[in-house]
């Protein structure tokens, strides 16, 4: 239903922040921009937004091209990461705001708020200005508004990155089955790699205004299609460490591992998570030997970090099962989860069937 | 513009004064004589002759020289009020400017075979006239005086009618207040803060009384000796203690200067019939003194010496005097010559006195009304025949300025002769030095 | 000296420095509350016998209550004309770029300063002779507005880009026209801006004595400022009563003015030169 | 972000800016030009001159800078902005608003309101208080200072007109500084504060650096309001004996007392150009110190 | 080594932000206050600091009172969350400035920034200003600040807020290492139980001024003593469900689950994370039954919010286990994990020994 076609943006500074982009996102999809700051998440939203012409490309909504439709005309609605709230009006007015440009009567479009507020449970907040209203009731009246005016399209910029952890964790879910109910299109703009994981169908990870992978969320957990991306996604910063294959093993930071198939010789990175990587206090062979520099709480696991040589590898361990910082360690990798990179593509496992 | 639109309906016709007076201001008598007695008399003459007339009248009441400049603007874009209230003083530099023209060419013949002309006299008929020509219509006159305390001068065993002859007999008797210990003995307007009260109370009736008039036979008075002579007056009063300097400097000093002789603590002070009239005047003045008539004697300003003055006299004086003109470019001249000429027929001017005595310009309205009031009769009387009038030239007002820094220079204690000096550079600076006399 | 010491002494001066500064600042104005009320004013500050009789004498004055409603139409035409067309101007010189704009706002900055001089009263008044706008309220309204313009602008300007602009995208996305944008979201945000520079432009009009005195003509139309300045001058020495009472009467609109603005809108300034 | 969020393009915008463009255009810079004409001529509103102006070219400038009365006022004139503005309105301003910056209630209220009634009263009826105020027999500061007599006007005319516009003018400052001070996030002043810094060092490490836009906005604005403010007219006119008479006045009383259009034009002329020089400098100061963080970032 | 005694603070408003607060941190202590906004973290941190005026009670420092000690002479260093880097500074001057206040000169202050910064991985930035600086940069050199000038205590307000959520994992553990290294005693804010839990040597909960609970990070997590720390700590909010005990069963939700030891009869409010919940696709006794209303992917894991009649119920399923969307499944309590509140107080299970 969104169909971008060699979008580029250049900002007169001559900073590209598009770069090329071609995507579809389907009907009724909850997709999700991911990337660092700065590699024109918000550039994109904007563009597909009308709030900036593209230098080239097209964009499509709906089957039309509206590359050079205004922002009003596009049936959109965007949630900005401030919520953009109007300060001087209430809560109901906020909501109603796009009503009454659409010159929906007085009567009806008040009606219409106050639906869409309960349905956003802040049916007791009408009459109050933005002002008087937390961080999470305000994300709230800015989906509300957004929701509002039944667009084609949402397009939200980091709706959750001013609440707080805790309310973020809420919000989250929340928004993921309001967006499941109205089943409307659309588009997330977030840094953060959970987030993007638990809320969309499929993620596009940006990097540098180009897309460096998109596809599901298991998909790109489980099989990250350059080192960028793994390194970016999951909650542990994955270990990416350099390495050489040949002789039928694997060289990594002073560890000899199996090689996986379809590795040639050469050098690698080699990529595991340290979800996979299991913590051993007795030696073992085929795994990283360090001492433990920092162990850091999870809740149910421990992340430890071991300093080895002059790489540090991460592990994560269950509860009660942590070292004493200091100690020696071995780092044990699970079989199967390694993932083997050479040229910042990922070589090792291949693709298995079915992946979308 | 506006006013001189013409008709206001079909033959009708609308005129316009104006005037710096309003009711509720300092001449709201003026004002408020134009409203009810000018305007319903002169219309109700001209329905008489079948003419529909209208007449406006078009306040105003600020300070002279912001007056002037309207008026001064309004002539300069051709616009403005048909019968237009001046002060003499100005008629040169308007006539200069072409914003005022000879009431002969505005009018016609009429203006010059006008009945009033017989009763004007020839000096104040001056007022109206610059290059020999009539532009303006003189309203009335007056003349400068000394004014002293009798009270006062009792205490300090002056005579009680004092009639000084020389410039040193009034700094004796200044001498003698002093002694008596009155506070301010003599108080000659001096320095720039007093502005032209400055120059017409004290400069100009000084420099006569030398013997010189600021401006004769087409050259300005320099540095010359009649002028040091001023100067040297003024710095005797100064820096004596005969007077007080601090108050020539305050913005508000002559209306302080006012309420100090009201209040007797000025035993001398050089001011014109309009501070009898209207200052210490017992029922409406600003400054009343209840028993004015007896307190308050006047004199002729004396001469430097017996026969030093202008043309030979004992004593002198300096008069001015408001003017009416036509607008020039008013579009019913004739009918405007006609209002004006009804605003100073006897009748009229009588109307205008509204029982107060004032020196008006017509001899036969002055004969009727100021036996009431002997100061005036004084002035009409003795004053009058002695008395001088200022250039009506647009430099004047520069000169005027250097002659009062000059003044305030020998009050603030700079030799009279530095003082001199540094006028003359300015007057050559202003006029010219080929038109400066020494 | 300890900590304590030090942060008593802290109060204790900045008490003071405040009390010096109410002083300084009340000082004159005591005499505007007494004097009026005064059966016999002088120039000196004394507490009053109390009266009304001024007020009744000052309403004897034919122009005294009118010069105040003309006040009120120059004044709040001005101001209007003014915050219109500074917002509007602002605005657009704020959101969109424009080759030149800070020198160009320097420029009239600087010449507004000049003209509202005396030297620039011919030509002003010969503009509007041209234009027809001697004794008019408009003229005065019209050259007032033009010298006060510029800085309005300069104020303003810093409002508006101090302001977010996803307020703006966001309207816009709903579809909202640029107009509408200004009404809806633009306006209402910087209102306090708004009324600080009406709060300034009806103090500056209310003041001004030149131009209303050049270009009127008719006493009716005259302002406060004009009539304030006939009470003053022509009364050959002042009437205190009356100045008194009518700058009291004078002054009190643009007071109450700055209250109800300040109380409802607001009332302060913005940024400083961003670039 | 883009600037044009609301989406005005161009022509709107040059549509929003005609209507105040057109309005300035015909008061303000129409009568400016005429002004600057006018300079260069011997016109006077009456006498010969008035009939028939004739184009002098630079003898009223000549005149001026040769007048010792034009250098005196211009000296004045300095004085007054720096001691009024500069130091006056500028440094009181600012004190106000840093001792008030954290206060709320109704001290802050009543200090404010006092200060801008100062500055919104019209300036005849301010003049009047002062002249009250200062008055040589009766005014209110001599029975409180208890030394009767004392003629502050005459004695002290730039100092008083000095401290009248200090008086006068304050608000704007307070104001402007005030809204400067919101911006300075508190975390920096704490962190200095935690530092061990003194005031002194809070002002000059954090305050100042951080301000420095709204100082020379402020400064800006009111130098060249100084420069051109008439109310001290109303106090002293000048006087006594020119001792008060900085520019406006001086131009008031050669223009419009002496009949002088012409020269008080040229004069107005040099003061845009005083202006503009301030000005300059002013914005020059400013650029100065942006370039100087350039340069120190392109230092390896 | 700080030490706080019935410490109050009332703002002039009338609200009580800190309400008789007893604490003791130790020496080299890396102490984390947690708990959600306005409960008044930056108020302790700051009176602490010396910023505000304690209503009453007072505040030790190395033994002594600094009560009404100002803020420079408390030898304390104090991260703000905007960093609170001086613009027009550079780095260098930025990290010296303590220095300079205490009039070290400009040659030694300069060495000192220059070592401080070569610690912090900073030396090629000395010469820039904090406006060129990344997020992840810049709190670096906030930190190089504090450091150098070798204060008594540390003491930061949310100083990761402010990074994007990779970098805020990064910095997260280099700040643990740092404060291992230099074992400077560390207060630290945070409103992410996450980080807390990470960092800290003991956690202090806050709510509404008070501590709800003072413990290490496993006490917290295991044993959170009431209800308010069960639900703010855990990257999944806990499941906390009212129940009744009684006839030797707890009834929580419609299942009917054994009653852990030591619970009399009564209402309870039954508490399960959804880490420790296990999810079944077939009927079970002893379970929580309902239709599966959202997953979301946590990268190694699903979690699953399950709808059973008026409540909802998380569950953290294994990578590849995780079910569709609508259909029923199972929620079965791991044994032995279920905390059991009654008054707001956890009844089981009962404190193990040697908890402190
Ligand atoms: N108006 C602009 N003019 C010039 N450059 C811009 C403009 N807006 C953004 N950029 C640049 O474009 C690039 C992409 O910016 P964008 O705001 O889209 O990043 P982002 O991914 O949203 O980052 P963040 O997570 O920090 O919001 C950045 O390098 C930014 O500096
Ligand atoms: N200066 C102040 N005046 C009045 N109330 C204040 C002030 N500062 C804080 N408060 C109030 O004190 C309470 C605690 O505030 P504090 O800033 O300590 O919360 P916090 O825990 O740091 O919250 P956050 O996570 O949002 O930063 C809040 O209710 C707040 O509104
Ligand atoms: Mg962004
Ligand atoms: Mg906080």
């Amino acid at each position: 239903m969104i169909v971008l076609g060699g979008l580029t943006k250049e900002f007169p500074g001559g900073v590209r922040a598009l770069d090329g982009l071609d995507l579809e996102i389907a009907d009724g999809e909850f997709f999700a921009l991911l990337g660092p700051s700065g590699c024109g998440k918000t550039t994109l939203l904007r563009t597909i937004a009308g709030l900036e012409t593209p230098t080239s490309g097209n964009i499509g909504i709906g089957g039309v091209d509206v590359t050079s439709v205004p922002p009003g005309r596009r049936d959109v609605a965007m949630v900005f990461q401030d919520y953009a709230l109007f300060p001087h009006m209430d809560v109901t007015a906020n909501i109603a705001y796009p009503l009454r440009i659409k010159k929906v009567t007085r009567a009806r479009r008040e009606a219409k708020a106050a639906e869409t507020a309960s349905l956003l449970s802040l049916s007791d907040l009408l009459a109050r200005r933005p002002g008087q209203l937390s961080g999470g009731q305000q994300q709230r009246v800015a989906l509300a508004r957004a929701v509002a005016c039944h667009p084609k399209v949402f397009l939200f910029d980091e709706p959750l990155s001013n609440l707080d952890a805790r309310l973020r964790l809420e919000a989250r879910t929340f928004l993921k089955r309001l967006q499941r109910e109205l089943a409307v299109t659309t588009v997330f703009v977030t840094h953060d790699q959970g987030e993007a994981l638990a809320l969309a169908d499929r993620i596009a990870v940006m990097s540098a205004g180009r897309f460096m992978q998109v596809g599901t969320p298991s998909e790109i957990f489980r099989r990250p299609a350059n080192t960028f991306t793994a390194s970016f996604i999951g909650s542990t910063p994955m270990n990416l460490l350099p390495g050489v294959a040949g002789d039928g093993a694997l060289r990594v930071a002073g560890a000899v591992l199996p090689l996986p198939a379809g590795v040639s010789d050469g050098p690698i990175v080699y990529g595991l998570r340290p979800e996979y990587t299991d913590l051993s206090l007795s030696p073992r062979d085929d795994a990283f030997t360090g001492k433990v520099a920092v162990v850091e709480n999870l809740g149910t696991a421990h992340l430890v970090t071991l300093e080895s040589g002059d790489h540090l590898i991460q592990a994560v361990v269950p509860e009660g099962e942590e070292p004493a910082p200091g100690t020696a360690a071995w780092a044990v990798p699970r079989p199967g989860r390694a993932l083997v990179y050479r040229d910042d593509r990922l070589v090792s496992p291949l693709p298995a069937d079915g992946a979308r | 513009g506006c006013g001189t639109d013409g008709g206001s309906g079909d033959g009708a016709i609308t005129l316009v004064i104006t005037a710096n007076a309003i009711s509720g201001g300092k001449n709201a008598e003026s004002a408020d004589w134009t409203k009810q007695w000018v305007i319903p008399r002169f219309e109700a003459a001209q329905k008489a002759k079948g003419r529909d007339v209208h007449v406006l009248f078009q306040p105003s009441g600020v300070d002279d020289e912001q007056y002037k400049t309207k008026i001064a603007l309004d002539l300069k874009s051709r616009t403005g009020a048909d019968v237009i209230d001046l002060d003499g003083i100005w008629v040169g530099e308007f006539a200069q400017a072409g914003y005022v023209k000879p009431l002969a060419e505005v009018a016609g013949p009429e203006a010059d075979s006008w009945e009033g002309w017989g009763q004007i006299p020839t000096a104040v008929q001056g007022l109206g006239i610059f290059d020999g020509k009539r532009y303006a219509l003189p309203q009335g006159t007056d003349g400068r005086v000394l004014y002293y305390n009798r009270k006062l001068f009792e205490k300090a065993g002056l005579p009680s009618d004092w009639r000084p002859a020389s410039w040193q007999e009034i700094l004796d008797a200044g001498a003698a207040l002093k002694r008596a210990g009155v506070p301010i003995p003599i108080q000659v307007d001096a320095g720039t803060a007093m502005g032209e009260a400055t120059t017409m109370q004290g400069a100009l009736p000084l420099l006569a009384g030398a013997g010189a008039e600021i401006y004769a036979n087409g050259k300005w008075t320099g540095a010359s000796q009649a002028l040091k002579d001023v100067l040297g007056f003024y710095r005797q009063i100064y820096t004596t203690g005969l007077g007080d300097p601090k108050l020539q400097q305050e913005a508000q000093g002559r209306d302080k200067s006012f309420a100090r002789f009201a209040e007797g603590k000025i035993g001398i002070l050089a001011e014109g019939d309009y501070f009898w009239r209207a200052v210490i005047e017992p029922k409406a003045g600003v400054a009343p003194m209840a028993n004015r008539d007896a307190d308050v004697g006047y004199a002729l300003i004396p001469a430097a010496r017996p026969g030093a003055g202008i043309r030979g006299q004992d004593a002198v004086s300096m008069s001015g005097g408001a003017v009416r003109v036509l607008n020039p470019f008013s579009k019913n001249p004739k009918p405007a010559w006609e209002l004006l000429s009804f605003m100073h027929s006897a009748e009229a001017t009588a109307a205008q006195l509204a029982g107060a005595a004032r020196i008006t310009s017509r001899t036969d309205v002055n004969d009727q009304v100021l036996g009431v009031d002997p100061m005036l009769k004084f002035v009409s009387d003795e004053v009058l025949p002695v008395t001088a009038y200022r250039p009506p030239l647009a430099v004047y007002p520069q000169v005027s300025v250097a002659l009062q820094e000059a003044t305030a220079d020998v009050v603030s204690g700079t030799s009279v002769d530095e003082a001199a000096a540094s006028y003359q550079r300015k007057l050559e600076a202003i006029v010219g030095a080929s038109n400066v006399a020494r | 000296m300890n900590g304590a010491g030090r942060h008593a002494l802290g109060v204790l001066g900045r008490a003071t420095f405040l009390a010096l500064v109410l002083g300084f600042f009340a000082l004159p104005l005591l005499w505007l509350a007494t004097a009026p009320f005064d059966g016999h004013p002088g120039i000196a500050m004394s507490v009053p016998d109390f009266t009304l009789r001024n007020f009744r004498a000052l309403l004897g004055n034919p122009y005294a209550l009118t010069s105040l409603r003309n006040s009120l139409i120059q004044a709040g035409g001005s101001a209007a004309l003014v915050v219109t067309l500074a917002a509007l101007a602002a605005y657009a010189l704020s959101r969109v770029r424009v080759p030149g704009r800070d020198a160009l706002l320097y420029v009239l900055l600087l010449l507004s300063s000049v003209v509202t001089g005396t030297a620039a009263m011919v030509p002003l008044f010969e503009l509007a002779t041209r234009l027809n706008l001697i004794d008019t309220h408009l003229g005065v309204v019209l050259t007032m507005s033009g010298g006060l313009l510029p800085a309005a602008i300069f104020i303003m300007k810093d409002f508006m880009d101090g302001t977010p602009t996803s307020y703006e995208e966001s309207a816009r996305v709903f579809g909202a026209s640029p107009l509408q944008i200004l009404r809806h979201v633009v306006i209402p945000l910087v209102r306090p801006g708004l009324a600080t520079i009406a709060v300034w432009a009806v103090a500056n009009v209310w003041g001004g004595f030149l131009q209303p005195f050049i270009l009127l003509r008719d006493p009716d139309k005259a302002p406060g400022a004009v009539i304030l300045y006939t009470l003053y001058t022509e009364g050959g020495a002042p009437r205190l009563d009356l100045i008194s009472t009518f700058s009291l009467l004078y002054s009190l609109p643009v007071v109450v003015m700055y209250v109800f603005v300040s109380r409802r809108y607001g009332f302060r300034f913005h940024g400083g030169i961003k670039r | 972000m883009s600037p044009d969020a609301a989406g005005l393009g161009r022509g709107r915008a040059v549509g929003f800016v005609l209507p105040a463009l057109v309005l300035i255009g015909v008061f303000l810079v129409f009568p400016a030009l005429w002004t600057i004409y006018l300079g260069l001529t011997d016109y006077r509103l009456t006498g010969l001159e008035a009939a028939e102006p004739r184009v002098v070219g630079l003898d009223n400038y000549t005149a001026a800078l040769g007048d010792e009365r034009f250098r005196g006022s211009l000296w004045l004139t300095a004085q007054y902005v720096l001691g009024s503005a500069v130091i006056g309105q500028a440094g009181l301003g600012f004190s106000i608003a840093w001792v008030l910056r954290d206060r709320r209630g109704p001290v802050k209220r009543v200090t404010e309101g006092l200060v801008l009634l100062a500055w919104i009263l019209p300036s005849s009826v301010v003049a009047f208080l002062w002249i009250a105020l200062l008055d040589r027999d009766e005014g209110t500061l001599n029975a409180l200072l208890h030394t009767p007599g004392l003629a502050w006007l005459l004695d002290h005319p730039m100092p008083s007109i000095i401290v009248f516009n200090v008086w006068r003018g304050t608000a704007f400052s307070m104001m402007l500084y005030g809204a400067a001070l919101a911006n300075v996030p508190p975390s920096h002043l704490e962190t200095a504060r935690l530092a061990g810094a003194s005031t002194f060092q809070q002002l000059r490490d954090v305050v100042v650096p951080r301000i420095k836009g709204h100082v020379l906005t402020n400064l800006l604005l009111i130098s060249l309001w100084t420069f051109n403010d008439f109310s001290a007219f109303q106090i002293t006119a000048g006087g006594p004996e020119g001792r008060s008479e900085i520019l406006p006045i001086y131009i008031y009383n050669v223009a419009l007392s002496g009949g002088r259009l012409g020269f008080g034009a040229a004069i107005s002329f040099l003061v845009l150009i005083i202006n503009l020089v301030v000005a300059f400098v002013y914005l020059r100061l400013l650029r100065t110190r942006r370039e100087d963080a350039r340069r120190e970032v392109a230092a390896p």
